[in-house]
């Protein structure tokens, strides 16, 4: 792990950054989206929010700059949580779909 | 080199290093693998209640948006912003404990903290509305007010409704209360931090502890960058 | 990387320092941060925890031997089976072989002189001891009556028993299993000895790894589940409860995220440990090194993929369960992959029966049953038959104690010499192994037949035409109980009268035998240098 | 019920036979790998033991031997997509009732078994079926997760508080088998236990007639209904219920969205305690009430019975379709629940 260090203007940037997507979650969310509001203001809600997330991983948390273990360390949290999320709501999903294909 | 009897001993300023590990950059490495391994567990942690809140938030749509309606967004959003002010100091406290600063990094970590406890004293104020407003599970939880939505007709909602709103305050306030424990923690830590380095413990070549704990204190700040949509920003769907 | 010596040579005249005559003060024991020091305080929890259990055991298989359930009230037998399933799998099936044998033996595998983290390693047998306390407080204030898997609404509005005090001892010991995955992974990738790359680390590295993956990525989802449990007694909420809108299926996903892969926790560091018996007890490299080193990480990955099969009948939808289904005969390939490379193994080799070997083949024997049966249950026709009956308390004892208690009593003989520096006695050995797999047979074989007839597990009484095969299985739980005792009195009469052990009593090529029995503090006096392949033997590691 | 000592259980209904010519399948391949992995273990470690001259040998390391890793790894494979496929299939032949099963309500509590019959005869920790014919239980519990399992059909299914499950049957034998619960459900759970009757038609009839009839679960639901107020929207304001079981329902979901649903039980059930989950398209403005908590488990059964009984035999139709003097679409009229 080489001892990078990240310049300041990097640091402000980023936070400029997270200061404006902070603006934008507040806007979309007292914005109105129309017929299909909830899906879309529920998508750039959580976009908006990964992509805080992003930034603040890869600028504030250094990995970026971090060898390739950093990176498959942070990327497993994330996908086992997925493993988690997906295969549970493939059952809640499927219920009432399947129930009455099935039979009950 | 402090192999022997007191293996963990850490020199002070030529980088010296733990007895169990070959050299400085060995040891950061470790440390650096074993803070993120950690997170690893923490997004796990947390991830298990974000999974919950998914399903039921997906079976009671509409009691989780009611729910959410009266939870104080402001509040929410300041502290959110309260919270990348705090994240982006404690990036200059690494920033400047890694050129070996010592006042800076200590008036970083200290900027740090306070907004760490703004933080806390916001989600206090929070906290107590929501206890005057009855929102508070079981032991104050007003149902009534659940009971008689405005609209045009007279109905009469399910008595299970109330409870359903309820269950979205169980996890408002197990999720916010599991962050909030982190940020006491994450407090805490940068108390010793803030006394270590005023001992002098740090130098440009060994700050591992403000990395670490810069990582840890990144982490909880973006567990609230979820929970902020998650719990807040829950839209109407018609 | 130093090769500088780590700690003076010893003096001569004098016994040679090693880590156990280092100080014998209480004190240097309990604040020890010496991984070897740490697995021998783990060793003797683990087996104080076994004990409990096994007492649990052996009082259920007496009251089941009559079909009106014997001398017990239903109520203590509940909590008795209650306190067996904790005490077993959080107390000791969990950290028995990782935590004692793998502190022990990560270290001086990859050529280090500690676990990354030593405090942590300390702390980490203090977290296991405050959790364990916590239950066995429970337990003497009045018990738990929800068995081990806790399921709501049973444990959180139902139950009147100390679910709480319980769940939270649980909570606790997860977070020493955390602490012990993290120290494992940070130190196989950061402090390998010079020349040890991936392929050359020892098979039992691989799979202490792989465990330590599902430790670090599952356990915080079991803690933080069973908080929800406990908070939900508590405080009164309704998050599992259906009753108020909770869904008590949503617990048992969660629930089994991470006690399904549990069971490669407990199963996957005994495969390493086998890897290691069978090629040093054949004198051969193992066969297909790398397919059972992958295998490892895969039933890792896989056993993630699975845990609905524990719910077919519970609820879930389906279609989620054919999805399951699928998926679970999937992780069955790698552990079949395992089996037929040991077999392979022994294929030209130069075998020696001694103890270990004898645990180890006789793992291989019982774990192919507890596997193949495994496949009956990942069915999901036959599944909707067998769950929750005996068949299942049986698939799952050929694997944890067929499996894994089988692969711990072969890595505790194998490695006694090392960790104690005393040889236990051969012939005593052998046969309490026989002991064991024939008891073990005895007890656990027929309790396949109750299942498929219908017995339903948790039982305290039942029909009486179940009778005699129930007495089959507790005369083969009493030989079992003699197979555990007579190692625990033979070794421990070891430490005092057995002979001294020389540094590499098996003529075994790994890095652990290259230093002192027992090991010095600092493991090596020279930091080691790698340049062969795992298994490679050579005529001068002959047995001294 | 066979009370001797036995290896095998009863095999008495057309899945017992299905799910037992499986397991005898695999019985055969696991006893070839025992067998296999047992012989191999003795002989090589007969063949190879190490003898006192060989102390000094140092035997060949193995050379890797593709062939026999991929065939390996190929031929369980293959082997367990038989099972899984095979499997699969008799699951899914038992998630699927044939539409004319009788259909039996289970109702599951510390330490009991409530049953109800068709016609309305009640028993308890006993079931009276007949030989030959389709039997489907509706299943649920009072209180905590049960398990109604019958090991002689090779069956079994939780009781979930607060939803429907289902299992059906085909018994083929006449004779007593036993009843357990599964799941374990608190002090007497070894205690709730019953006994399966499978009759000949004949008998049966005769043991139905054979005491006072109750009412049958759809006449009391019938009661129910009228005694409830459900008549009076139920005709004009609200869908009707004639045809409606089984049907296609266009519906608000989760979302808000249309959707379509089946009125299937744990639809009906879930309509009646939580009358805004699924709210049927067109009847927004007037929500019934909830009846949760104020019903009892078997009188939702019972309700749910008599709509069941309301099935049109012919031409069936749309149930749902909003009266002429509701014409309110989603997008015009937002639910009044959400219009703040």
């Amino acid at each position: 792990m080489t001892n990078h260090i990240v310049p300041v203007k990097t640091y402000l940037r980023v936070f400029a950054a997270l200061m404006v997507l902070l603006a934008a979650t507040i806007i979309c969310a007292k914005l109105q989206f129309g017929v299909h509001g909830f899906a879309i203001g529920t998508t750039l809600a959580f976009a908006i929010a990964f992509i805080k997330a992003v930034l603040i991983v890869l600028y504030f948390m250094h990995v970026r700059y971090s060898p390739r273990i950093v990176w498959i360390v942070a990327l497993a949290g994330f996908f086992w949580l997925g493993i988690l999320f997906a295969l549970t709501l493939c059952d809640y999903l499927s219920r009432s779909r399947f129930e009455g294909a099935f039979g009950y | 080199m402090s192999h022997g009897n007191s293996p963990e001993r850490l020199a002070k300023d030529d980088g010296g290093h733990a007895h169990q590990f070959d050299d400085a950059s060995q040891q950061r490495n470790a440390a650096i693998l074993g803070m993120w391994t950690f997170l690893c567990t923490e997004v796990l942690f947390f991830g298990a209640v974000f999974v919950a809140y998914t399903v039921y938030r997906y079976r009671y749509p509409h009691a989780f948006y009611l729910g959410a309606t009266r939870l104080k967004f402001w509040y929410g959003a300041v502290n959110t912003a309260v919270l990348l002010c705090s994240s982006l100091t404690m990036a200059l406290a690494v920033h400047a404990a890694a050129a070996g600063r010592r006042r800076s990094t200590v008036r970083f970590l200290i900027f740090t903290m306070i907004l760490g406890v703004t933080f806390l004293c916001i989600k206090a104020l929070e906290y107590h509305a929501e206890w005057e407003d009855g929102l508070v599970p079981h032991y104050h939880f007003n149902a009534a007010q659940f009971t008689a939505p405005p609209g045009p007709s007279q109905i009469v909602p399910a008595p299970d409704y109330a409870a359903n709103v309820e269950l979205f305050f169980c996890f408002y306030f197990i999720m916010t209360g599991l962050h909030a424990l982190h940020m006491v923690v994450g407090i805490g830590i940068m108390a010793i931090l803030v006394a270590m380095a005023l001992r002098g413990r740090f130098s440009a070549r060994y700050y591992t502890p403000v990395e670490v704990s810069g990582l840890y204190w990144h982490f909880v700040d973006i567990v609230w960058v979820f929970l902020f949509p998650l719990l807040y920003l829950l839209i109407q769907f018609d | 990387m130093s090769t500088t010596l780590a700690y003076p040579p010893p003096s001569s005249g004098a016994p040679p320092r090693n880590y156990l005559n280092a100080s014998y003060l209480v004190r240097s024991w309990l604040l020890t941060r010496d991984h070897k020091r740490i697995a021998i305080l783990y060793l003797f929890s683990v087996t104080f925890f076994f004990l409990i259990g096994s007492a649990g055991a052996v009082l259920m298989r007496i009251a089941l031997m009559s079909p009106n359930g014997g001398f017990l009230q239903t109520e203590t037998y509940n909590k008795l089976f209650t306190m067996h399933g904790v005490m077993m799998i959080f107390f000791f099936l969990i950290p028995a072989v990782p935590a004692s044998l793998g502190n022990f033996l990560v270290p001086l595998m990859v050529g280090a002189r500690d676990l990354a983290f030593p405090r942590l390693n300390l702390l980490s047998w203090y977290l296991f001891i405050l959790g364990g306390g916590m239950v066995l407080a429970a337990m003497a204030t009045g018990g738990v009556d929800t068995g081990w898997t806790f399921y709501t609404p049973y444990s959180s509005v139902y139950s009147n028993t100390n679910v709480i005090v319980t769940i939270l001892g649980v909570f606790v010991a997860g977070f020493s299993s955390i602490l012990t995955g993290l120290n494992f992974v940070v130190t196989i990738h950061a402090m390998r000895a010079p020349g040890l790359n991936w392929m050359r680390l020892p098979l039992f590295i691989w799979s202490t790894y792989a465990t330590s993956i599902i430790i670090i990525l599952g356990t915080p989802v079991v803690a933080i589940t069973l908080s929800l449990v406990a908070i939900e007694r508590a405080f009164h909420l309704g998050i599992f409860d259906p009753a108020r809108g909770g869904d008590p299926i949503l617990f048992q996903h969660l629930f089994w995220f991470y006690s399904h892969p549990a069971v490669y926790i407990m199963v996957l560091p005994a495969m390493g440990v086998v890897s290691e018996i069978i090629a040093v007890f054949s004198r051969k490299r193992i066969f297909g090194y790398s397919a059972i080193a992958f295998s490892s990480v895969a039933i890792a990955v896989i056993g993630f993929l699975v845990w609905g099969h524990h719910m077919f009948v519970a609820g879930e939808s389906a279609y989620v369960g054919v999805v399951f289904s699928g998926l679970s005969f999937v992780v069955g390939i790698p552990s079949a992959v395992k089996v037929f490379n040991w077999t392979a193994t022994l294929y030209k080799g130069s075998i020696s029966g001694q103890t270990p070997m004898l645990y180890a083949l006789g793992f291989i024997g019982l774990f192919t049953i507890g596997g193949l049966t495994g496949l009956f249950l990942a069915t999901l026709g036959i599944d909707v038959h067998v769950h929750d009956t005996y068949f299942v308390i049986a698939h799952f004892h050929y694997i944890m104690v067929g499996g894994t208690v089988m692969a711990f009593m072969g890595g505790l003989h194998y490695w006694w010499p090392k960790m104690t520096g005393r040889l236990y006695p051969e012939t005593w050995g052998k046969v309490s192994a026989i002991i064991v797999f024939l008891g073990f047979n005895l007890t656990f074989f027929p309790q396949f037949f109750l299942g498929y007839l219908g017995m339903p597990r948790r039982y305290h009484y039942y029909p009486p035409e179940f009778t005699a095969l129930n007495v089959m299985s507790s005369a083969g739980a009493s030989i079992l109980g003699v197979g555990y005792l007579l190692p625990l009195c033979y070794l421990l009469w070891s430490l005092k009268f057995g002979a001294k052990a020389p540094a590499n009593p098996w003529g075994a090529p790994g890095l652990e035998w290259k230093t002192a029995s027992p090991p010095p503090t600092e493991n090596f006096d020279v930091t080691p240098v790698v340049t062969e392949e795992a298994y490679t033997f050579h005529l001068d590691q002959e047995a001294q | 019920m066979n009370t001797e000592f036995q290896l095998f259980p009863d095999q008495a209904s057309v899945n017992a036979a299905h799910v037992d010519a499986l397991v005898f399948f695999m019985l055969g391949v696991s006893l070839f790998f025992i067998v296999l992995i047992a012989g191999l273990i003795l002989y090589f470690g007969l063949r190879y033991r190490r003898k006192p001259q060989d102390a000094k040998i140092i035997p060949p390391p193995p050379k890797s031997h593709l062939g026999l890793e991929v065939a390996w790894i190929v031929i369980p494979s293959l082997l367990t997509v038989v099972m899984f496929v095979w499997g699969t299939r008799i699951y899914i032949r038992q998630a699927r009732a044939p539409s004319d099963a009788m259909e039996i309500y289970v109702v599951g509590k510390q330490w009991m078994w409530k049953i109800q019959h068709p016609e309305g005869r009640r028993e308890i920790n006993e079931l009276h079926v007949p030989v030959g014919r389709p039997i489907k239980l509706t299943i649920t519990s009072e209180d905590v997760i049960h398990d109604f399992g019958i090991p002689a059909f090779r069956l079994k299914k939780d009781a979930v508080p607060g939803r429907y499950t289902t299992e059906w049957f085909q018994a083929t034998r006449v004779g007593q088998y036993h009843l357990f619960c599964d799941q374990y459900c608190g002090v007497q759970h070894a205690g709730m236990t019953g006994t399966i009757y499978v009759m000949e038609p004949a008998k049966y009839e005769a043991w139905l007639s054979g005491s006072i009839p109750e009412e049958p679960p759809a006449q009391a639901g019938q009661k129910l209904f009228a005694s409830l107020g459900c008549a009076t929207c139920h005709s004009s304001q609200a869908p009707t219920m004639a045809g409606l079981y089984m049907s296609q329902v266009n519906i608000l979901d989760r979302w808000g969205r249309p959707a379509t649903a089946i009125a299937d039980n744990n639809y009906l059930r879930s309509c009646i305690l939580d009358p805004r989950a699924k709210v049927v398209v067109g009847y927004q403005g007037n929500l019934m009430p909830s009846f949760d908590g104020r019903l009892s488990e078997e009188q939702l059964v019972q309700i749910i019975a008599y709509i069941k009984s309301l099935q049109f035999r012919a031409a069936p139709s749309q149930a749902a379709s909003p009266p002429p003097t509701q014409p309110l679409s989603p997008s015009t009229q937002p639910s009044p629940l959400l219009g703040k």
